[in-house]
């Protein structure tokens, strides 16, 4: 096995863990920490990629790691607005979780996030 | 060779079980603190694959602003006092599954892939030259697929409007709450004295040598983030209120003269976003430098969060 | 036995210890005790990436190195915060100013 | 010339990856977060510091040397501040409960 191999295996099992957390914690907290190590692992294929495209003296292919260096921030951005949207939403509702509920007001909350 | 196989295995176990760690941790404040490892543990895995450029993002924004953002979330939140339960364990299960074949059909995707990667490294390196930089990814980022670069950096703008807007209406142009210290100790305040400088420098040093060798305007701007918060968070420096000018102007800054040289390209040069020969490094250090400003305010202003209070008088 | 190979060794063998001693911390019990990690892959990761940027004569992830170090150290002062907050009895910091 | 600079590496390095082992059986064998931070600071200080002395012989050029004792400076100084503002913390909430 290879190494870019080794992580690319690495990066299937981070997705299917980040996805596991996302939807089995209750927490919006913790569902936006899932969502994270989902992202990442993604982002580790896309390594992967780069580096079996390892040619022309580069050590990986510059193209899939400019690519996740704009996915990084990006992820990042949409993790401080998740974050300013729970904060509020434990102002407003003192809850740390997104409860399910029929009311228009709070299924518009849940659909945010 | 195998040596390096060997480090990469313990790598690759230590971070599946850091990262399983993270999404079973029994509280949220110890998930966090698991995830401020596992992102730092993620730097070393883009090294071992040769991805410097991004193993210096990952430590900077991956692992170290997203973890300072999450754990102040998690002081803000008033959490009740019993654990909250999550879903009944048939969902549990339904939802291991779904994710075990979502692992399995990555998994495959991985171990069949072809023996020859398509690559586009040759090509960026032919046209290295012309760019006038020495650091492909930089090039990537700045030259070929600048307009990537550009709406990157619109998002991050954008993202800062979006926290701004939840802000309640009586703290509209207020000060961020970002949680500080309550009382720091004489410790605190000489590391927060005495770390600026440093970090300022090695913030300065990333962005110029992102021209050349892996590093620019992102990690170089997270650092100077990271310092600035440190002072905010040591109370040495008031945080700003959200309607000062100055800030204001450092946030446009950025994107402002790298759209300003974007569109100079239809003149000089053939296209928007185009540089012409010759001084297309002097014109990208420019950019960077500016964006290397930009971003670092974007991304303590965004950790700060949403206005809370208006400025004492 | 080249001196490159007896570094990548010795890069293996820190990162084992230090993937020892950060299951030992994150342990816990306590919050404060999970905080000893930051430190411990603060230090373990500059040396590992130390020992990798010499050994694979790559001398940019000696950089990465230098980024480690300092984020560890913010991430430490983010933490303590709030453990420093939480454990003190003092009013909210708008009032006190 | 060049073998004696190579042992004088292999016995800084090998006596670095010691202190790292010795902190991690430490932080494994001690009873409370005071004392495994005892042991994190040798691992610090010791395990890095060797390291980081073994390396030099091995930076071709003068710049990186002067990094690498740069890094060493940063992570030493960071480490032994940010040790003081745990084992205050830790104090703190030993106090309170």
């Amino acid at each position: 096995m290879s190494s870019a191999a080794l992580f690319g295996y690495c990066g299937a099992v981070l997705v299917g863990l980040g996805l596991y957390g996302l939807i089995t914690r209750a927490e919006v907290l913790r569902k936006i920490l899932s969502f994270n190590v989902l992202g990442s692992g993604v982002f580790l294929l896309f390594g992967v990629f780069a580096r079996r495209g390892a040619a022309a003296g580069l050590g990986a292919d510059p193209v899939p790691q400019a690519l996740v260096i704009t996915g990084i921030v990006v992820a990042f951005s949409a993790t401080a607005l998740a974050v300013a949207l729970l904060v509020r939403l434990n102002k407003e509702t003192g809850q740390i979780i997104v409860t399910p509920d029929d009311s228009e007001e709070s299924g518009e909350q849940g659909a945010t996030r | 060779m195998t040596l390096i196989f060997a480090c990469e295995v313990v790598l690759a176990g230590l971070l599946l079980a850091i990262a399983t760690w993270t999404i079973v941790a029994r509280t949220a404040f110890a998930a966090i603190v698991l995830f401020m490892v596992y992102g730092l543990l993620l730097a070393i895995v883009w090294v071992a694959l040769s991805a410097v450029d991004v193993a210096l993002t990952e430590a900077a924004i991956g692992g170290g602003v997203t973890s300072m953002l999450l754990m102040g979330a998690a002081t803000r939140l008033r959490a009740p006092k019993t654990p909250v339960a999550d879903v009944g364990l048939p969902l549990k299960i339904a939802a291991g599954l779904l994710c075990a074949l979502v692992t399995t059909v990555l998994g495959a995707v991985v171990f069949f892939l072809p023996d020859v990667a398509p690559t586009l490294a040759p090509l960026a390196k032919d046209n290295l030259a012309a760019s006038g930089l020495g650091n492909p990814v930089a090039a990537v980022l700045f030259v070929f697929r600048a307009l990537d670069t550009l709406l990157e950096k619109v998002v991050l703008l954008l993202a800062l409007v979006g926290v701004w807007s939840l802000a309640s209406d009586e703290a509209w142009g207020g000060v961020p709450g970002l949680p500080v210290y309550a009382r720091p100790g004489p410790i605190l305040v000489f590391l927060a004295q005495i770390l600026p400088p440093i970090g300022i420098i090695v913030g300065i040093y990333m962005f110029w040598a992102g021209a050349t060798q892996p590093g620019g305007a992102f990690q170089g701007g997270t650092i100077l983030a990271a310092v600035w918060l440190l002072t905010m968070m040591a109370r040495l420096q008031d945080l700003p209120a959200i309607n000062a000018r100055w800030l204001r102007l450092l946030l446009v800054v950025g994107p402002t003269a790298f759209l300003a040289i974007g569109l100079a390209g239809f003149f000089i040069a053939d296209s928007f976003l185009a540089y012409p020969p010759g001084i297309a490094k002097p014109l990208i250090i420019v950019v960077e430098a500016t964006l290397t400003l930009s971003i670092g305010v974007t991304l303590a202003l965004l950790v700060a969060g949403p206005p809370e209070r208006l400025p004492q008088r | 036995m080249t001196i490159t190979d007896f570094l990548l060794l010795a890069a293996a063998f820190v990162l084992l210890m230090v993937a020892i001693g950060l299951a030992r911390i994150l342990y816990g019990p306590a919050d404060v005790d999970r905080i000893l990690s930051v430190q411990l892959i603060g230090s373990g990761g500059v040396a590992v990436l130390l020992l990798l940027s010499v050994g694979m004569n790559l001398a940019p992830i000696m950089d990465v190195a230098l980024m480690l170090g300092l984020l560890a150290t913010f991430l430490a002062v983010t933490f303590l915060r709030d453990e420093a907050n939480s454990s003190s009895i003092s009013p909210s910091t708008t009032e006190e100013r | 010339m060049r073998l004696a600079l190579d042992i004088i590496t292999v016995v800084l390095v090998s006596a670095g990856g010691f202190f790292f082992m010795a902190g991690t059986i430490g932080l494994l064998r001690f009873p409370d977060t005071l004392t495994r931070l005892h042991a994190l600071t040798k691992v610090d200080n010791l395990g890095l510091g060797l390291i980081v002395f073994g390396l030099l012989p091995q930076v071709e050029s003068r710049l990186g040397a002067l990094k690498l004792i740069a890094i060493w400076l940063l992570v030493q100084m960071s480490g032994a501040i940010v040790s003081q503002l745990i084992a205050q913390a830790v104090r703190r909430s030993g106090r309170q409960t």
